[in-house]
């Protein structure tokens, strides 16, 4: 069975490396299979990892004589039902609900959250370095890394004034913000691509190791 | 009616989200939760009309017989196998685990290995020193990818091993890229992140006070 | 050795363990623990109460246990024996709404105990407000009031000023072409859920783009990758198109969902850009690593390809495969941007002046830091 | 010739890229590594603890990942156990759990381990933010059982492990944004030293985390594993995945010197 499913592994990956050269069957082939397959897995996971744990035992406490907090439940339960309205083309409508209330949850979550996180933090870690530099805690590179990372972070922000004309001194300092973003942009995009190669490496090693190693076994 | 009361409905939930997560006290820690708890209820029963919604169109296709109609079948399997071995059973028992290792799992990680290719074929085409820009790009870009292998450093110590400075400079290719990954990298993003968020806190007012409500739809 | 001098030692050495034993045979003066305290644990939901003390110096003590007052009025050992450093204790194990009181016994070498004085009674309750958050809130209220402000302040004022964004002018050249061409127009969302904010961003962008495709005539494909968006999304479209007055051009099965897992996406989504070859290719919303597979097929196609994303590690990707680019805060400049309505540009301007305080915050603040002084990154702090 | 080379077919690039990988794969080759301070610092933190005390290793990623995260989790755990660290495994990621399971069972026979007393895996739990700030009370009562479904109370190692109190380090190996959520629940909140292991392209994102303290170290995709494979002085995959790893980067590195030649020239000759 393991062997079986080495061969089967192994065929779905030279399909989906076809896609390389063109459109073919046999990308046709793994890329529907995939797509069934994913969604079938989501509705499993979805069922087992949501819905039971989440709704149906909480719900069941109420006929067990738990709790009564249950009952609660039937209110998101309600709400999941709704979906099914866009089955007719007269209720669609009311699929608003449900995403009215998502898009409200998001949008509450993330005020505080990303003051918090993002701007919080990211301004303080700007200052921090300039507590050391009072401290005399700091070589002369670093001094100027710190100095250097107020000018970016300035720069970078400038670069997004939206109701101000780019042109004269926020021109020029806008102008150093987008190469402060290129700088970021290509260390980001050279960093991933040892990421991306592994990935590649660890496929390789599959079918040359495991699959052909396989093969070479059989004789 | 059609747009009030999910515009209520807005406003309530974000306002309560939002105060909540400034207070302690167990009755708002239990709405903060429970709402929580509620978008996972959600999720399933819109997956399930999804999916209803994706089996709809296959049926289309086959029955139009559209082009490459035969391979919707594929879809059908797809989605019965891994329902039939995964709701009775749950997703630990055997033979579901062994359609996702088998089957799901090395599609999964081919498709995300096919990055390897595209990104050198995206690096070939997009890297020219057209402008200071796009130059400044492409030597960061070279000069990380350098820092980030061994082999960086070993030509790195080479060429500096002909000069006067080789024990005061040793491995100076991936010292550079830390270099530019701890500052002009981290300001960049400082930046970016900077702004992200005040357009995200910016957009989250506007739709809880139902200035910007495009999400609704139309009618009344 | 003299006769007279080994009396002399042995009356020393007699008189030395005599001490001695007489001395070590004291237990030391161990002094009970001091300045003991209970107080209800401040910033909590009301289920514990926090008992402090002082530790000793050189005591002799080994540890301390700590004893809650039970129904009779009597006190019980609580928790496990804690080590001798510890200063701190939080009870979570409360009766909520009861009163309770503590005591707390150091324990020395000896496995003797001293008990400190009784505390006084304590009622745990929950906080409304949490007091470590009231930079945060403070700081929410300033950066809300200045969008606000601006939000009011140019709700009758056609002529906001905002710079050009060269990603959003393309948009309509996209679609032309696409027009043109006779081919359709491929809409990506990206994989967040409807709660994300980038999503939220790019679907009312795809509001606007519906209503130049059902202007145009052009077929608009919208592959989703969350069910939930999915149905929104569809009600969008549909208002858009009915709103420009084509409710007949708008087709459901256009819209349609494709699956929830991140790479099979990606797959079905590059086999219809090879067979369906759309002119223009919009990539807008939350993205992680298939962002590169999308945009370098879209790119090998020839298709227009306009991409946006607050996913910052995304973003080197996007800018090297596709023909404009909405960076970050772009994105959400976008919707109002394109619907062009007074309210919605000033809050872009109140974005502005959000920037500026942080500026200023940025610039206060090392000012600050180097002459000593360092409230701003106090205020800063992370809460706990 | 020259406009053919400035618009070279991407599929002759394709070709010789899995060339660079498969060739170097057949005839490996080992070359020098260089050691990163952030994966320095991880070693050195856990190489200075002390016999007994625990860590907490969070196999947060899907088998999508695993070229880059294995190696570094097997190279973590091998350092453990040698030095007799106790390693409490878990996820919070649904696709982790077999995966990290198999891994700690391997490690803990090849160094001799045993389940329940030198190591446990709970296993996965939904809920992210719910489970990192519950185990900062009590980890039993978010998992009642490990994975394997012997309760949490009565396995041997956890007697004296009840929450973060008792975990020296979290070590969370993600493809993801989840380390951020680990420093926002269990750094921010508790207090717990937090470092990460993660995938190339999110390594640049955690270099903020690590400046400002919120994360002691941090091992950065294959080189990292194949640094910490040199420290713990244990060659695997790691090691060899890097050199052919080296042989792509220097294949992309002259792909774009030789595009940019033949770019300049082709621009000479249009003036």
């Amino acid at each position: 069975m393991e062997l079986f499913g080495i061969w089967i592994a192994a065929f779905l990956t030279l399909c989906i490396y076809s896609f390389l050269y063109k459109d073919n069957p046999f990308y046709r082939f793994a890329e529907y299979l995939f797509v069934g397959m994913t969604v079938g897995y989501g509705i499993v996971l979805s069922y087992h990892q949501g819905f039971i744990p989440f709704a149906w035992e909480p719900f069941m406490d109420v006929f067990t004589g738990e709790s009564l907090f249950g009952l609660i439940k039937l209110i998101p339960i309600g709400i999941g039902l709704l979906f099914f309205s866009g089955l007719s083309s007269r209720h669609t409508w009311l699929i608003r609900f449900p995403s009215a209330i998502l898009i409200g949850v998001g949008c509450g979550l993330a005020i505080p959250n990303v003051l918090r996180a993002n701007i919080f933090e990211q301004t303080r870690g700007t200052i921090e370095p300039f507590a050391a530099i009072n401290a005399g805690t700091l070589s002369g590179m670093e001094i100027f890394s710190a100095i250097l990372m107020v000018i970016g972070v300035i720069c970078t922000l400038t670069y997004f004034f939206f109701s101000v004309e780019h042109r004269g001194p926020v021109k020029w300092v806008s102008k150093i913000g987008i190469a402060f973003l290129m700088i970021g942009f290509g260390s980001a995009f050279g960093n991933t691509v040892m990421g991306r190669v592994a990935l590649l490496i660890q496929r390789v090693d599959f079918l040359i190791n495991d699959w052909l190693g396989s093969f070479v076994a059989l004789f | 009616m059609k747009r009030q009361i999910p515009l209520i409905l807005c406003f309530l939930f974000g306002v309560v989200m939002l105060l909540t997560q400034f207070s302690p006290h167990s009755l708002s820690q239990g709405i903060y939760e429970e709402v929580l708890n509620w978008a996972r209820i959600i999720t399933p029963f819109a997956l399930v009309f999804s999916t209803i919604t994706l089996l709809q169109t296959h049926i289309t296709r086959i029955r139009r017989q559209t082009e490459h109609w035969q391979y919707s079948f594929l879809v059908f399997g797809g989605i019965a196998i891994m329902v039939v071995v995964g709701i009775p059973f749950g997703p630990q028992n055997p033979v579901f685990e062994w359609l996702f290792n088998n089957v799901q799992l090395p599609m999964d990680a081919t498709m995300f290995s096919l990055l390897a290719f595209f990104i050198a074929s995206a690096a070939y085409r997009a890297f020219r020193a057209r402008n200071l820009e796009a130059s400044l790009l492409l030597i960061t870009a070279v000069i990380v990818m350098l820092g980030n292998v061994p082999v960086g450093d070993l030509i790195w110590n080479k060429l500096i091993s002909l000069t006067p400075w080789a024990d005061t400079y040793a491995n100076g290719s991936s010292l550079m890229k830390q270099w530019i990954l701890d500052n002009p990298n981290l300001s960049a993003r400082r930046g970016i992140i900077l702004g992200v968020s005040l357009g995200v806190i910016s957009q989250s007012i506007r739709i809880i006070l139902g200035i910007e409500r495009s999400y609704l739809g139309g009618g009344d | 050795m003299t006769y007279n001098k080994t009396i002399l030692y042995i009356v020393a050495c007699t008189i030395l363990f005599l001490y001695g034993t007489f001395a070590f045979s004291q237990e030391p003066e161990t002094s009970p623990p001091s300045n003991v305290t209970a107080v209800d644990t401040p910033n909590d939901d009301g289920s514990s109460i926090t008992v402090t003390w002082d530790t000793a110096e050189d005591s002799g003590i080994v540890g301390y246990k700590i004893l809650r007052n039970t129904d009779a009025g009597e006190f019980e050992e609580i928790g496990e024996q804690l080590d001798a450093d510890v200063s701190e204790y939080k009870d979570k194990e409360i009766i909520k709404g009861k009163e309770h009181a503590y005591i707390v016994r150091a324990i020395t070498e000896t496995e003797a105990s001293v008990d400190s004085l009784q505390t006084g009674a304590v009622r745990a309750t929950g906080q409304w407000f949490h007091s470590g958050k009231i930079q945060l809130f403070i700081a929410m209220i300033i950066f809300c009031g200045s969008i606000l402000g601006s939000i009011y302040l140019s709700r009758n004022n056609q002529e906001v000023f905002v710079r050009r964004i060269p990603g959003l002018e393309a948009v309509d050249e996209a679609i032309g072409r696409a027009t043109e061409m006779g081919r359709s127009i491929l809409y990506v969302l990206g994989l967040g859920g409807v709660s994300g904010p980038a999503t939220i961003a790019s679907m009312t962008i795809l509001g606007q783009v519906a209503r130049r495709t059902a202007d145009y005539e052009t077929t608009l494909r919208v592959p989703c990758n969350d069910p939930i968006v999915l149905n929104v999304v569809r009600e969008m479209v549909k208002a858009s198109y009915l709103d420009e007055g084509r409710p007949d051009a708008y087709s459901e099965e256009d819209i349609f969902f494709l699956t929830d897992s991140q790479f099979a996406y990606a797959a079905g989504v590059d086999g219809m850009m090879l067979r369906e070859k759309p002119a223009a290719i919009f990539l807008q919303g939350t993205f992680y690593a298939e962002s590169l597979i999308l945009a370098e097929t879209g790119n090998s196609i020839g298709a227009i390809q306009i991409a946006g994303t607050d996913s910052e590690h995304q973003l080197p990707f996007l800018i090297t495969a596709c023909d404009y680019t909405l960076i970050g805060e772009e994105l959400y400049a976008a919707s109002a941007y394109l619907s062009k309505e007074p309210m919605q540009l000033g809050s872009l301007r109140g974005q502005d002046w959000g920037k500026v305080l942080i500026f200023l915050t940025i610039v206060f603040g090392v000012f600050l830091e180097l002459i000593g002084v360092n409230w701003i990154t106090t205020f800063l702090q992370r809460v706990s | 010739m020259l406009t053919k080379l400035v618009n070279m077919d991407r599929r002759i690039v394709f070709i010789l890229v899995a060339l660079a990988v498969i060739i170097p794969m057949l005839f490996p080759i080992s070359l020098p590594v260089s050691i990163s301070e952030p994966t320095q610092n991880l070693y050195e933190f856990i190489d200075e603890l002390p016999a007994d005390s625990a860590i907490m290793l969070v196999f947060d990623y899907g088998p999508s990942s695993l070229a880059e995260l294995n190696p570094m989790a097997k190279a973590i755990l091998k350092q453990c156990f040698d030095k007799d660290v106790k390693v409490v495994g878990l996820t919070l990621y649904a696709v982790g759990t077999t995966m990290g399971s198999d891994l700690m069972k391997e490690i803990a026979e090849e160094k001799g381990a045993v389940n329940g007393e030198d190591y446990v895996f709970l296993g996965y739990r939904p809920g992210i933010e719910l489970v990192i700030l519950g185990m900062g009370t009590n980890i039993a009562d978010i998992y009642e059982t490990d994975f394997y479904g012997t309760p949490t109370t009565e396995l041997p190692m956890m007697e004296n492990i009840t929450n973060y109190d008792q975990i020296e380090l979290v070590v969370d190996l993600s493809s993801g944004n989840l380390t951020e959520a680990w420093i926002t629940f269990a750094n921010v909140q508790f207090n717990q030293q937090i470092a990460a292991g993660v995938t190339g392209v999110i390594i640049s994102q955690m270099y903020p985390y690590l400046q400002t303290g919120q994360l002691i170290g941090l091992i950065s995709g294959i080189a990292g594993a194949a640094e910490y494979e040199h420290l713990i002085q244990s060659h695997a995959k790691g090691t060899l995945w890097i050199n052919v790893e080296s042989f792509v980067h220097l294949l992309i590195i002259i792909l774009v010197i030789i595009g940019n030649i033949a770019f300049f020239v082709q621009r000479k000759q249009e003036e």
